[in-house]
Parts: C-alpha cells; structure tokens; sequence
C-alpha cells in the first residue's frame, strides 16, 4: 500500500492516507500482511449447501464445488469440454452408450482410492427423484449406469445425445464417495485440488491444498479463505485495502470504479448468464400471441443493457450468447416498435392502461433495473407494469414459473442444447416449469439438433431455431452478462471462466 | 429482594414461554410450502408429503409445538433446510460474535452516553449541552446502515485506516480483532447514544433539582461530589432500564449493521434465514435473539433492583 | 400540565414546527414542485452531478433525484404518520383503560403488551414482512403495532398520574360514564405528552421503514422511499455519492426536524423536562 | 430577649442590611425581597414569618447562596462578622455545613435515597472536620441518638425510605448540626408533618438551642409554630418586612394591620357557635409588588386610608419597642368581623339521619391482581402464597349524620379518613358494613343505580392544584352537572353558572377563565360551586382548606359555613387540624389507624374526658410549648393485633389488656363516646403534663 502511494503522485488524498497510516499505532494496524500463500476471495453470498449434488444456485457453490471436487469432465474457458477424472470418453455410433475411462491412481482426501463404483453412486444419487438434485433432467435420457471395470464406466441412454460428455461437466455431478456422504454437508470429501478444511456458515469457508491432487504442479497456493461479503462497497473497499485479495463477480457498477484502482484490477470476460423477462403462455394475457408478439415488441434490448448493466453485457437473440460460433450475427437486434406494439395490444383487445403485476427476485440490482426499464418501455406502449421484489428463494420456490409475468435469469450451460433445449422443447424441463412454450417446428429443429454430431449442420439448425423465436417468444432473454472478478495485483493466474468460475488451482500470490 | 428476584425469574420465564409459542405459530403461519422451499422445483406432491411426515409438520399444530419446544430446551435447534447441518453450532457462533459486537457496544454506548449525558445536564443550557444535544441530534438522524456505508467510506476506502469488513478472532491478534470493531461499534454507538445521553440528561437534572441535592449543597459538600455521589447514583437508577430497552433497539441495529460491515452475526444470519425462508434457523435466531432480550432486561430488572434500595431493602424499621 | 402562556416558545420548536410544515407542504405538493416525473428516465443523463438541470443530480436511470426526493418524501412521512396513527389509535385506548380501570385489566393488558415488548424491535416486523409479501400499509402497520407497547405504556403513566388528579374523582362522585371520563376528562390532559411521543414514534418509524427498505422489505420501485432510495444509491456511494447522499440529508433534516418539534413541545409542556 | 440571659451587647452572628433580591421571569423584574434588614445575635432564634410567595425563603436562600443565576442580590449579609454577600462561591460552600446548617420543609424528599443515613450525617464531617469515614459514622451514629432516636445504630445503616417522616427530619436535623454550626436555618421543618410529630421536632429544636447554644432562622407560615421556638419575629408580606419585635410583643399586640389579619384568621382551638365567622383578610397578595408606590397591603387594608397609597411605608418603632412598617404604627381598632344574622343552633335527633353509617370497614388488598401470587423458595419448598393483605384503612366504624349537620373528623395523614369520605360517597366500595344515605343502603346498590345519590352527595378536595380539570373553563366544569344531570335548559345554564360563581363570591365573568387563571383560593371556590350545582344535601369536603394560606384558608371556612347555613347542607368536614374543625363542626370523630376514637360534639370532644390519643392532638395543636409526649415504640407490637390502635403510642398505655382485647366503648353522655380501656372517671382525670 505504501510502494503504491509512493509511486504516484503525491496528492493531498495520498499524503493524507500515509500520514494517518504512520500515525496509527501498531496495535490496531488493521491490514496484516496474509502468510504469501492464502488467497482471500471475497464472495457476497454463502454456500448454500456443501451436498454438490443438492446445490441449485450459482455463485460460491460452484466455486467451492470446482476447486473441491473434480468431476468426468471439465469445460475450458473456451467452453470446450476437457478430460477431469475421465482421461477419455467414447460413444458408440448411435450416440446412445457412452464410455468413460477413468484417470488412475486418483485418491480422494480421505486417502481411498477412486473407482468407477464412486461415479455409478454418484450419478445413480443424481437420477434419485428423492435427493431432488436439479441435474436429474439433464441426465433423464439415462437409462443405467455399468461398471464395466474399476477404471470404466458406462452410460447406456434411452435416446442419442451427443452432449453427454458436456452434461457431465456439470458442477451437481461433481463425484462424491458414498462411504462419506453421511458428512458431506459438515465435512465435504472430494477429489479436488483443495481441500475442505472449515466452514462457519456466514463468516468463511477455509480450504487448503490437497497435497495428493492428481494433476502435477498444482495446486500452488497452499489455503483458500472464501469470505462471505454481502456489500460490494464493503468487499470493494476490503480489496483495495488489502483486506481480501479477490472478490467474486462484481456488479456492474464496480466493474468501472475498481478499474480505476491501482493496487487492484478488474478481470472479466463475456459469459452465458442471460437475464431477461418471462411471460407463462398459459395464463392471461400471454396465451394470446398477438400479447407476446407485442411485448416482444416494446423490448429495446440494448437500451435496457445499457441501463441494467452499464456496458457490461451483450444484448442477445436466445440463451445462445454472442460470443457463440451459433450464434445469428446477422439479425439485427433492434429498438423497440411500440406503435407496432400497441396495434397488436389493441387487436388483443388489451386496453391502455392495462395493470400487469411484474415479480422480480431481488437482491440483484441489475436484474432490478432491468425491470425498471421494462416498466419505463411498457408504459410508453400503454401497459402499466407494478414491480413485485420478492426475495430469491421465496421467488424460485413459489412464485417463478407460477405468475404470468416476471424477470428472471439463468447461469451460462456449456453446450448449445443445454442453453436451449429444457426451456424451448415442448418436453423441456424449464420450458414446463416457466413458460410453456409449444411450438411442433421448434421442437423438430432441437430434436434434430440434439443428436447431430455434425457441426455445420448443428449450427444451421440452432440458427434456425435463433430465427424462429424473434416474433414469438414466451419471453425475453435480453442479455447475457458479463462475468466480471476483481483481484489484489498481486494475485496471478487466477483462472476466471465465462462459467462464472475462478479457478485457483494455477493462481500463485506474490509478495 | 429474594421475592423481587423469585418475581422477576418468574416473569421472566413466563415471557420466554409466550414469546416460543408466538415465534413457532409466526413461523408456521408462513404461507410457504416449506417442503417444496426444500426441496426445489422438481419435487412432486408425493416427495413433499414423505417429507412434510418425516418432519412432523402432519401433526397437529400443539403436538409440533411441544417437539420443537421440548428439542430446543434441549439445545436442540434442529437442522437448517437449506444446508442440511444442526442450526445450534451455527447459531452459537454467530451469537458469540454478535454478543462481542453487542457487549462492546454496550459498553461504549453506556459510558459515552452517561458521560455526556452528566456534562449536558450539569452545563444545561450552555454551550456543552448544545454541543452534545447537536451531535446525539445528528447520530440518531440517519439509519445504522447509513452511518455505516459513511464510515466504511471514510476509513475504510479513503483513508484505509481501517478494516471494513468481516471480523478477527482474538486469535488473530489483539490487534485485528480490536481493529475489526471500532467501525461497526462506532455505528452502533452513534445510533444509540442519543437515547442514553438524553435519559441521563434529564433523569440527572432532575436530581440535580432534587431537594436533597440541595441539603447537601447546604452541607457544603464540592459540587463534585454533590454531582457524583449524590445526583448520579439516582440518575443512573432510570438508565438502567434505558439501556436495557436500548439493548432490543441494538439488536435491530446489528441486523443492518452486521449485513454492511459483512460482519458474521446472529443477525446477518437471521435475516439470510428469513430470506431463504429456512424455518428452523429463522425459529432458533428468533428465539435466541429474544431471548438474550429477555436476559438483558432481566438483568436490567435485577440490577435496578440491586442499585435501588428501595427494593433491596424493603421493610420500614418504624 | 397548564401551558405556560407568556413564556416564549423555545427555539427548538419554532425552527422544528417550521422545517417540519415546509416538510409537509412540500411533500404534499411534491407533485406540482417536481420538475420531472419521478419515474422518468433520461438514458443520457444517468449519474449526472447535480445540476441547474437536476438540483440534486440524477441517478444509475437518469431519474431526477430530486423529483425523487420530493415523491419520497410522501412515502417517509406516509409512512411515519400512518404507522404512529396505527400505534395511536390502538395504544392510547389501551394505555387508558388499563389506566383507569386499573386491577385485572390493567395486569391484563399489560403483561400482553409486557410480551410484546420482549421482542426486540426489528423482530415482529421482520416476521411479519418476511411471510408475507411486502407493502407499504404492510410496513406501516407492523411497525405501528411494535410501537403500541410503548405508547399505551406512556399514555397509562399519564392516565395514572391524572388519575390522582382531584378533578377526576369529582367527575366519579357525579357519575360520569366511562366514555365522559375517557374522552372528556382525560384524553385533553393526554394528548400534550401523546403529542410529544408520537413525534418520536413519526422519527422511529421513518428510520425503521429505511432499515426495512434497506433490509429489502419495504417499498417497492420504482416507487421509492428514502431508504430505498439509499438503499439503491448505496452502490455508487463513492461514484454517485449524491444519490444516496440527497435522501440520507433529506432523512436527517426531517429526522432532526420531528425530534425538535418534539423536544420542544415537551419543554413547553413540561419545564422540568422529563425524559423516557 | 425573653429566655435568654443577659449579657453585654454583643456584634450580630447575622447581620442583613438592605436586602433585595429580584427575579428575572422573561423581560419583566419580580421583587422578591425589598430591602429587608434584621439581625439574629448569636444564640438567638428570628422567624420568618408570612404566606407563600411573601419572600420569606428568598431571605433563606441569599444567606445559603442557593437563589440561582436568575437572581439579582444586592444588599450586605455579614455572618460572623464577614460580608458572606461578596465571597466567592467556593468560600461560601465551605461555610455551609460548618457554620451554617440548614433544615428544609420535605423530610420526604431532602434524603438522597440512594444512601444510607449515617453516611448522609458523616458527610459533611468528613467534608469539614476532616473525619475518616468509620470515625464520622460514629460519630453520626451518636448525633441520631442525640435527636431522640433510640435504635440509632440501626437507623444509622438505614436507607431512608425506611424511616418514618419524623424520623428523617430528626436525621437531617443530625446532619446539619454535625459540625457544630453557630447558625441553623429551618425552613418550614414541620409544615409537611403530623402535628403531632411537629411538637416533638420543635421540643427537639427547643432542646438542641439550649444545650448546643446554635442561633435559628426559622421560616415559617404558621405563627403558632413560632411562639413555641423563637425569641424574635419578622412577618414579612409581599416582599417587604412589615413588622420586626420580640415574639409575645408581636403576637399578642400585632402592630401592624396584616400581622393583625394573619393572627385574627387563625381558628381558636375551641368549640365554635353556628353564627362565629373567622376573620379573614380580603383579596390577595400581589404577584408583583411595587413597594415604592404606597402601602403593599393596602388594598388589602381594612385600615387603610387615602394617604396610605401615597408613599412607600417606612419601617418605624412602635411604642412597644417593635418595628412596623405602617404610618398608625399599631394605633388600630379591632380586626373586623364578618357579620352573621343570628341563627339558632340547630338541634339534631338520632331519629332523623341522612347518612347512616355501620360497621363500615376497607381493607386494600390486591386480590384482583394475579401478580399478587408470590413463589416462596425460602424454605426449600416451592410454594405459591398471595401477599397478605394489608392493615385495614378503615375498620368497623359507625355513626351518623343528621341533615344540615357537620361532622367533623380528625386525624394524622394515613389514618384513614379520607377512605372513609370516598366510602361515604362510594367512590370506593367497602369491604364490609353498609351506608345509608336517606334510609337507602347505597352500598348494595350496582354502579349504575347509583345516579340519584350522586346528585345528592358531593365532594370537595384539598388540592388546589388538581382540583379542576386544566382543560376545562370554569364556565364548562360547572355546565357538566348541570348537564349531566339534566337540571338546567342548556339556553339557562349560563345564567345559572354566574349564579353558582356568585355564590361563591367570584365575578360571573370567571366562566370564561381556565384554572391556571386562577388563585388557589379562587380554584377552591370553583370547586365548591361545583360540588353544589347539583343543589346536593350532604357535602365531603376532604381537608378544603388545608392546602391555603391561613388568609385565605379562613375565607374558604367562612364561605364553607355560610352555605351550609344557606342551603341546611350537611358536611363530612375532614381535617388533620382540629382548629378548623372545632370552627365548623357540630359534632367532631377523632379517628386513628381506621378507628373512631372518641366521637361527640365539638365541645365535648375539646374538653375532658378525653380519648388519650385526642388528648395528645389537642396538646400537639396547642400554642404554648407542648407537654412532652411519649413517642411510644409503634413497631413493637405487631401490625394487625386485636387490641386497641392506638395502643402502641399511649401514654396511659395499660399493659397487655390494650394490645389484646378490643377497647369498650365508654359512653360519656348521648352524644359522646370514647371507645377506651380506661374507665370514664381515669379518662376524666387524666390531663397530660397537668
């Protein structure tokens, strides 16, 4: 802190800030240089779980679940899937059994070795409607699971998938050892570079270098400290003090102030986290596609980016984020048509002045402002828009999927079937839970889609499918969100992966 | 003062009985399906209703009010829906935490705002009580969290004097542990002197009006010792019972103090709890908190009565 | 009890009363002092610094934060009188007949509200807003209730204090009904110190909705009371600082305001000045 | 002058020259003191003597230093040959406690109740003398035996709500002789206690003058408190010192018109005729006088002549060697008397009663309240008991009224007799016996039945101050009877409140006016128009006059009198004072812890025989140096015995018999009973001190 303000000009707000450091006594000098080798992560949110497999929101669980456990397989930051404990993987011809060769000599903390019965165990816990894990839809096409031998497993499907490898790059499917689930939610047993050392709910989550990880060279720092830090302006102002060395996703709004920092920096890449408005297509006024159309319609994607986000997001077309080689570049993603907007309203028979309660779940400001703006387009358009926070929890468990109209938002998926296919099929999962969206053409293109390994062809039908919802969607998905992380300069090779991850297995601290 | 005591216990546990009752009907008059709460979105009636039975929540309402209550008596709070771990070490931590910040800021609160509450009345009307008047006018003002976002700004993101954020264990260090409380204490402090300086304010210029703070003036007593030995000790009988009081409004205060300063307490965790809709932690952090409320008033009560020899010693001896 | 007529009115209520009608005239013709809109976005002219064009700025929507204030400002004292009216209207009877009555009703009512005042604060209110969906009469109503322990406690001091008062057994010796002795004999000697108390409710209750909003359980937006209003601006505290800066002066003003009304009124009513 | 040896003239101990002392209240100046000047030679003893508001405690408070910045005082103070006036604060409160003691009026207040009261007594030795505290508390202890108490030790560790209210002044008195101070200032220290107390605090007094030789400035309203302490006295009025003389000199041959009213207002302890009237001195004082513009008294004056307006009255000699502040300089007629037609003395049979009392009794206990259940652990076992009950207020009394006929009834504070009012009215209702009123048992009667009597018995209070509703005109609290009771057209209800107000001789115009408009006189008045708007026939009037100065206290008694003469009203007239009562009533009760001890009429019951317990209230209201009377040791037999009451305090006190067997009711004549163990030949013989 002090080499910092040493460099820079000497301005009054500098020369004020070493000379009360100077004057504050010893005692309750309040940054203590960490031991080099702990990483302090600041994240706003605690784990809700430890059970990877019941975990259902993003953010710290994933995190702690990624550097804890390891999984089949891995995705890049590239989104390209990557071997994990399975070195290699092959599918027979009609894509419906797939076979996983399992890394050798893997030990989990506890010292017992892994095998191909600990990966049964842990995909047959997925499949059990009872553990209520959220991964049991992906993996519905699984038929059974076979120890073929201790190294090798087998998936037999009740259909072709060709994303299967993909899937089980999930974070729920992260393996777990059935001789140690009793503990898993106090004392979590993976096979990851870290391992759990404590957790005190609200306060921090303390990992520490598993010394046996099967990858050489990593991981490198020798603890972990995940902080629970609620405010940005608290963690913000801990990170550039000193206090912690990382926070997670940042908000937008400190995205750009923490860029000016010059003893922190901020690291962020594009990601497939979209936020954006639903609308249930079974209940009034939505079953109506003139309404749908016509909403579609007052949506001024980038103007709405612009405020929610500050720049800090891409407008997009579908769940498809435009960094994608899917993804239609060539269709234009526009401003709002309200006249068109309101002749459709008023061929629906929907009169100005029309209430429409709007739930949104808090706690997320963006996810607020973009309903504010909505709110500010639907009143131009005539409808009047009544914003109902709720709080997150209550709103997944009772109201999402349940209420005509609401925001919302999804975490990035890794291939384009799992970004699409649960909430556009007419089978889908989300599609069931949220909208129910029913449309034959759209249900052909992702079937057809979902068991080609061809890619061209791949990339025309999901460009299709991108086409295809302009007018119609039940809903809107505006845009994807950028991930953003914040770190002390003298952190290094923190992996941050458009999956909302940091990787610390690389990351090194310098002193 | 054996039955003041005997009487006060006794109110005391008859409080805490009818506030378990209150919070567990509070509670399970939530609208929510707390099955479904735990186990998400693809649950089916049937898994909700295998749950709801192994969780008692079938039986009728006062037969899950003698479990739960007869569970906690026992000290235990049951497990948190959400993270699926027994509530009672979570809580105990995060009580632990928070009594520091509360002790600490009780402390501080008291001493400060007696101080100045002495000061004020004894200068009445001149400029120390203006001055102090103004600044309690001020700190009350503005919500904690208001305060708080100010200070973090001040010390924490401008001048770097100070962390503003998290806590340390007396194990860290003397050092960083004191460090880590000086801003959350100073919020809560500046929120609540205001009620204790004005209390002792004017419960000590009533006594210094009082006619036997006048016989001993007439006995030619130094003012100072009129204003310590004679006004204070019966100033200080009222603000006892203030600064219980001040302890509930404290405990609302470390609710929005301990969410800003990230700080992990029982109240940071109530209100996550509440959030999330996790009934057993939001029953056990409900009950907790009052009934360290009720503790601090029945200390309160007790002390009054110590301090007080009205009550201490009560017969007449003709 | 008798006001002092001839004793000049401390200085303390004459600025309070003053900034507390400017308060109230100005939130109730917020909508014609307003220069926008308070929803109104101007895209470009987000986190703007006030301004000729904006007085107090504008905010991460280019809303008018003035404009915004001055809506605000209905929705904090909406919040504060209805909430104390609440609290009023169901502690002052209370306190009353437990006062007048005295015996088991009083031990009845009181060890009731003994029980409520066990309960910290913020507590009540928490519960009841976390079950239920948030509104503003919601939030106004739970705070109301909190306070009604305090003020029927307050009311019932002043009732038994009156109730020595000679007067009011001269009215028993002519058999005045309970309404007559309620209403007529008691309710005018009350409300001096009632007035006083609610002044500090108004202040309570403004503060505990910004905790609330702050806490997320209180209004909702765009609609925005203060503490929403710093609750939101608290993002930008050290880019924007006028966003959250402008409602946290706007608070202290009325906040300190209300308090001085309140503190001199009770110097007018009683001399000796005595505090609880 | 009188007790005093002689000896050389000798220099003052207290010496105040022209003292003036003034008020600030916003813009305007209130004279408080006006040039007043005395002085108290060492071993004397001065009253003060006048009203409230007359100044009197101003002069105290300049000599303590105690008026606050809100005075201005000009004038010398030289105490022990040194102007005190122009020392520093600091050098003046080391004065205090040392040299200067000082005893004020509220024993109940002017202990801190937070410490003991030894260490209250040790304090200023500690302070002064420089004592170690085990030495001063000691000592403290020994000063407690010396005011009289017996338990010293004990009371020396006691808090002081543990004390009695006689016992708290003896220990403040302890504390203020601690360090052997040459000046002892009393400010009023026996007007807020029991008479009876009162005389045993001023032998107290009398006794520590002679055997530690201390000079008094005694301040006080009450001139008969006077004469029983003091060598000199100066009536003050209205801020300025209008007489100055030895104590007999000026009691008996007043000089000066004012002191002549204040004596003349004063009731004779005696039996008085249904037409005597007390004198009363008309109007009040000012609030703000204006000596330099004539007499201060003399609207007040009946003497008073033009020339009296014209210039400030001097302070001169008058032919008996004392000061008057009157140009007749005690060349003065008579004090007038109000005149009264003659009326006959009523005579009143037992047959005809308006209020019939029997065995009427009130216990307060909290039954009602459940958290009068106590959990008792002191015995190893739970058990859950309810807290006794306590001693009856009011236990077994009969006796009637009959109409147009006062009762009078005396007691100390605490004895139970303004329950018995509220019983008589119920207010309160009575935890046994029966009342009748017009030969309807209205104790049985539900709440609601009970309108009819209301309107027929009323109630007037003692204190002023809360007497009337502060938010309520004048003209509104006399409307609400009338109201309520439909006994007026609303178009004639004004017309009619003029008419109460004149029958209580204050203008009609006073309907408009608020109760802090008026004067605690005025309120009085108002308050009686009140009780009487419902043209009741029986009256309470509990302690009406006790709460005034002894001007207007008289007016109020005469007016009390005159309607009861106008109307045939019957009165339950209740009073600590026997004076009053004698003054008013046909028959008097004497009644103690709850009983009636003696009943009968006025005469009767002021000469012997004599229930003991009257006995001593008639020697405790006498004017002369009282008889010493045995304190008796009330604790020693328990609360609540089956005995006689007052057994614990008799002087004739006869052994176990009185504290074990109810006393019989020795029946004196028709009219007159004393409820005594003693027989009515020893009750006629004995005569304290005779």
């Amino acid at each position: 802190m002090r080499d910092a303000s040493l460099q820079t000009r000497i301005t009054r707000r500098s020369a004020l800030k070493m000379a009360s450091a100077a004057a504050l006594p010893a005692l309750i000098r309040p940054v203590r240089a960490a031991e080099p080798s702990t990483l302090r992560v600041a994240f706003a949110i605690q784990p809700a779980t430890l059970d990877p497999q019941k975990m259902r929101v993003g953010g710290v669980d994933y995190n702690y679940v990624y550097n804890c456990f390891s999984r089949l397989t891995t995705q890049d930051p590239l989104l390209q899937v990557q071997p994990d404990l399975a070195t290699s993987w092959e599918a027979t011809e009609d894509l419906k059994a797939w076979t996983f060769h399992l890394r050798p000599g893997v030990k989990f903390h506890n010292g017992k070795p892994l095998d191909a019965s600990d990966i049964v165990f842990t995909f047959k816990r997925i499949l059990d409607k009872d553990v209520g894990s959220v991964l049991r839809v992906n993996f519905s096409m699984v038929d059974s699971i076979d120890v073929v031998d201790p190294l090798t497993v087998r998936f037999n499907l009740s259909i072709p998938y060709a994303d299967l490898p993909a899937a089980a790059a999930a974070y729920q499917a992260a393996i777990v050892s059935e001789s140690t689930l009793d503990t898993v939610t106090v004392h979590p047993i993976g096979t990851g570079p870290f391992r759990f050392v404590e957790y005190r709910p609200g306060d921090q989550l303390v990992l520490e270098r598993n010394p046996d990880y099967f990858l050489p060279g990593v991981p490198k720092l020798d603890r972990v400290i995940i902080r629970i830090i609620p405010e940005f302006t608290t963690s913000v102002a801990a990170l550039e003090s000193g206090a912690v060395d990382a926070v997670f996703d940042l908000p937008p709004e400190q995205v750009d102030k923490l860029k000016q920092s010059t003893v922190a920096r901020v690291e962020e890449v594009q990601a497939g986290r979209w936020q954006g408005i639903t609308w249930n297509c079974e209940m009034k006024p939505f079953d109506d596609p003139r309404v749908r159309r016509a909403f579609n319609k007052m949506i001024d994607k980038p103007a709405i980016t612009e405020i929610a986000m500050f720049g800090h997001a891409t407008p997009t077309l579908t769940p498809i984020p435009p960094f994608h080689p899917y993804f239609r570049k060539d269709i234009p993603i526009g401003g709002a048509d309200i006249a068109g907007a309101k002749k459709l309203l008023a061929e629906a028979a929907i009169p100005e002045g029309f209430t429409l309660e709007m739930y949104v779940p808090g706690s997320n400001p963006p996810r607020e402002r973009l309903a504010t703006a909505f709110r500010d387009a639907a009143k131009q358009a005539g409808i009047n828009v009544q914003l109902r926070i709720a709080p997150p929890d209550k709103f997944f468990a009772e109201m999402e999927g349940k209420v005509p109209f609401a925001a919302d938002g999804f975490y990035g998926r890794a291939t384009p079937d799992l970004m699409v296919y649960p909430w556009y099929h007419s089978t889908g999962s989300w599609n069931n839970t949220l909208w129910h969206y029913k449309n034959p053409e759209v249900d052909k293109v992702l079937d057809a889609a979902r068991t080609t390994a061809d890619k061209n062809e791949q990339a025309k039908l999901y460009g299709r499918f991108q086409e295809m919802l302009l007018d119609d969607s039940p809903g809107s998905v505006i845009y994807v969100q950028n991930f953003a992380c914040g770190f002390s300069n003298k952190v290094h090779d923190v992996v941050v992966s458009p999956l909302m991850l940091m990787d610390f297995s690389k990351a090194a601290l310098t002193a | 003062m054996a039955a003041y005591v005997v009487q006060r216990l006794g109110a005391a546990m008859v409080i805490m009985v009818a506030m378990s009752v209150l919070v567990f009907l509070a509670t399970h008059a939530l609208p929510s399906n707390a099955a479904a709460l735990i186990l998400g979105q693809y649950s089916t009636p049937e898994t909700q209703a295998a749950l709801e039975h192994r969780l008692g929540f079938d039986l009728p309402l006062p037969v899950q009010y003698w479990r739960w209550a007869s569970h906690m008596l026992q000290g235990d709070m049951g497990q948190s829906f959400e993270m699926e771990r027994p509530v009672a070490p979570i809580l105990w931590d995060a009580l632990g935490r928070s009594a520091i910040l509360a002790v600490c800021s009780m402390i501080v609160v008291s001493t400060a705002g007696l101080a100045l509450g002495v000061v004020a009345a004894v200068w009445r009307g001149r400029w120390p009580d203006h001055a102090a008047s103004i600044f309690t006018y001020f700190g009350v003002s503005l919500p904690e969290f208001y305060w708080g976002l100010v200070l973090i700004l001040i010390f924490g993101s401008t001048l770097h004097l100070l962390p503003s954020s998290g806590y340390a264990n007396l194990a860290e260090g003397l050092g960083p542990f004191i460090a880590h409380l000086v801003l959350p204490v100073s919020t809560l402090t500046l929120t609540l002197l205001a009620h204790v300086t004005r209390l002792t304010r004017s419960s000590m210029m009533e006594a210094l009006d009082s006619v036997y703070v006048k016989v001993a003036r007439a006995r030619g007593l130094p003012e100072r010792l009129v204003i310590l030995r004679h006004a204070l000790r019966n100033a200080l009988i009222p603000s006892i019972t203030v600064l219980a009081q001040d302890f509930g409004f404290l405990i609302g205060g470390i609710v929005a103090v301990e969410t800003v300063f990230a700080y992990p307490g029982l109240g940071r965790m109530l209100v996550g709890s509440l959030a999330r809709q996790d009934l057993p932690m939001m029953q056990a952090a409900i009950l907790v908190l009052t009934g360290v409320y009720c503790v601090a008033n029945l200390t309160a009560d007790l002390l009054y009565g110590v301090v007080n020899p009205r009550i201490r010693y009560g017969g007449s001896i003709g | 009890m008798a006001i002092r007529r001839r004793r000049r009115l401390p200085l303390s209520l004459v600025v309070g009363g003053a900034l507390v009608l400017a308060l109230v005239a100005i939130s109730a013709l917020a909508q014609w002092i307003a220069p926008y809109p308070y929803d109104q976005m101007h895209i470009r002219d987000r986190f703007l610094p006030p301004n000729l064009t904006y007085l107090a700025g504008t905010d991460e929507y280019g809303r008018d934060v003035f404009s915004r204030l001055l809506i605000g400002s209905q929705l904090s004292l909406a919040l504060g009188g209805t909430a104390t009216l609440i609290s009023m209207g169901i502690g002052v009877p209370l306190g009353m007949l437990a006062g007048y009555r005295r015996g088991a009703t009083d031990e009845l009512i009181m060890r009731t509200l003994d029980v409520m005042l066990a309960f910290p604060p913020i507590m009540l209110v928490l519960l009841i807003l976390a079950v239920t969906p948030p509104s503003l009469l919601k939030t106004a109503i739970a705070i109301g209730v909190l306070a009604v322990a305090p003020i029927a406690r307050v009311t019932r001091s002043v009732t038994l204090d009156l109730m020595s008062g000679e007067f009011m057994e001269a009215a028993r010796a002519r058999g005045e009904r309970l309404r007559y002795m309620l209403m007529r004999e008691l309710l005018p000697n009350i409300w001096p110190v009632l007035i006083v108390e609610a002044s500090l409710r108004v202040v309570f209750a403004v503060l505990l909705g910004a905790v609330l909003s702050f806490l997320g359980f209180g209004v909702q937006p765009p609609a925005a009371d203060w503490g929403l209003m710093i609750s939101n601006g608290r993002a930008f505290v050290d880019t924007a600082p006028w966003i959250s800066l402008a409602p946290g002066i706007a608070m202290s003003v009325t906040v300190i305001a209300i308090s001085l009304v309140g503190d001199g009124l009770r110097e007018v009513l009683d001399p000796r000045i005595g505090g609880r | 002058m009188s007790g005093a040896a002689p000896s050389p003239p000798t220099d003052p101990l207290l010496e105040i020259r022209n003292l003036t002392i003034r008020y600030r209240d916003g813009g305007r100046q209130i004279n408080a003191v006006s040039d007043v000047s005395f002085a108290l030679k060492p071993g004397g003893s001065l009253a003060i003597v006048g009203e409230s508001g007359s100044g009197k405690s101003s002069v105290a408070g300049a000599v303590l230093d105690f008026l606050g910045p809100g005075a201005e005082v000009s004038g010398a103070i030289r105490f022990e040959g040194q102007d005190i006036a122009g020392l520093s604060p600091a050098q003046r409160r080391r004065m205090l406690g040392r040299r200067i003691g000082a005893v004020f009026q509220d024993p109940f207040t002017a202990l801190n109740p937070a410490l003991r009261v030894g260490r209250q007594i040790a304090e200023p030795m500690v302070e002064h003398l420089g004592l170690a505290l085990p030495e001063a508390l000691g000592r403290a202890e020994i000063a407690l035996r010396e005011m009289g108490i017996e338990r010293a030790a004990e009371v020396a560790c006691a808090f002081p709500h543990q004390l009695s209210g006689g016992m708290k002044q003896r220990a403040l008195i302890a504390a203020a002789l601690a360090c052997g101070p040459s000046l002892l200032i009393l400010d009023e220290p026996t007007t807020a206690l029991d008479v009876t107390v009162e005389a045993q605090i001023l032998r107290l007094l009398s006794r520590l003058r002679r055997e530690t030789g201390v000079s008094l400035l005694f301040i006080s309203h009450n001139l008969g408190v006077v004469r029983r302490l003091c060598d000199d006295v100066a009536v003050m009025y209205a801020s300025q010192l209008v007489e100055l003389g030895d104590v007999r000199s000026v009691l008996e041959r007043p000089a000066h018109p004012y002191s002549k009213g204040l004596l003349a207002s004063r009731p004779p302890l005696a039996a008085a005729s249904r037409g005597s009237r007390l004198a009363a001195i008309a109007g009040q004082m000012p609030t703000d006088p204006t000596p330099d513009a004539g007499c201060v008294f003399a609207p007040r004056c009946p003497f008073h002549e033009l020339r009296c307006s014209n210039a400030p009255q001097l302070l001169t000699i008058a032919p008996d060697g004392h000061q008057v502040r009157c140009w007749k300089n005690g060349v003065l007629g008579p004090w007038p008397r109000q005149a009264v037609v003659d009326i006959e003395e009523p005579v009143f049979h037992r047959g005809d009663t308006l209020v019939n009392v029997t065995g009427l009794g009130k216990t307060f206990d909290k039954r009602a309240r459940f958290t009068a259940w106590r959990l008792s652990v002191a015995d190893g076992r739970p058990l859950l008991y309810r807290r006794p009950g306590r001693v009856p207020a009011v236990n077994d009394v009969t006796f009637s009224i009959s109409p147009g006929e006062v009762l009078g009834l005396v007691g100390e504070s605490g004895c139970g007799k303004s329950t018995l009012g509220r019983l008589l009215l119920q207010l309160l209702r009575q935890s046994h016996g029966s009342v009748e009123f017009d030969g309807a048992d209205i104790a049985r009667l539900p709440t609601q039945a009970l309108a009819p009597f209301r309107r027929q018995a009323q109630i007037v209070f003692q204190n002023v101050g809360s007497s009337l509703n502060p938010r309520l005109s004048v003209g509104e609290a006399l409307e609400r009877p009338l109201a309520l009771f439909n006994l007026v057209e609303p178009r004639e209800r004004t017309r009619r409140v003029e008419a109460l107000l004149e029958m209580v001789r204050l203008p009609g115009a006073y309907r408009k006016r608020f109760p802090h408009q008026l004067s605690g006189g005025e309120r009085q008045r108002v308050a009686i128009a009140r009780a009487l708007a419902t043209e009741p026939r029986f009256v309470v009037c509990d302690e009406p006059a006790s709460a005034l100065d002894v001007s207007v206290q008289a007016t109020i008694v005469n007016l009390l009198a005159d309607l009861r003469d106008a109307f045939a009203l019957a009165y339950l007239f209740i009073s600590h004072d026997l004076a009053v009562v004698a003054q008013l009533s046909d028959r008097i009760a004497v009644m103690y812890r709850g009983k009636i001890c003696e009943i009968g009429t006025a005469a009767e019951v002021l000469a012997p025989p004599y229930h003991p317990y009257t006995e001593i209230l008639l020697a405790s209201a006498a004017d002369d140096e009282p008889p010493a009377v045995p304190q008796g040791a009330s604790t020693e037999l328990a609360v609540g015995h089956p005995g006689c009451v007052f057994a614990a305090r008799c002087p004739h006190h006869l052994g176990s018999i009185c504290a074990t067997k109810p006393p019989p009711l020795r029946v004196q004549s028709a009219s007159h009973a004393i409820a005594c163990h003693l027989d009515t030949a020893q009750l006629a013989l004995s005569r304290l001190g005779a």
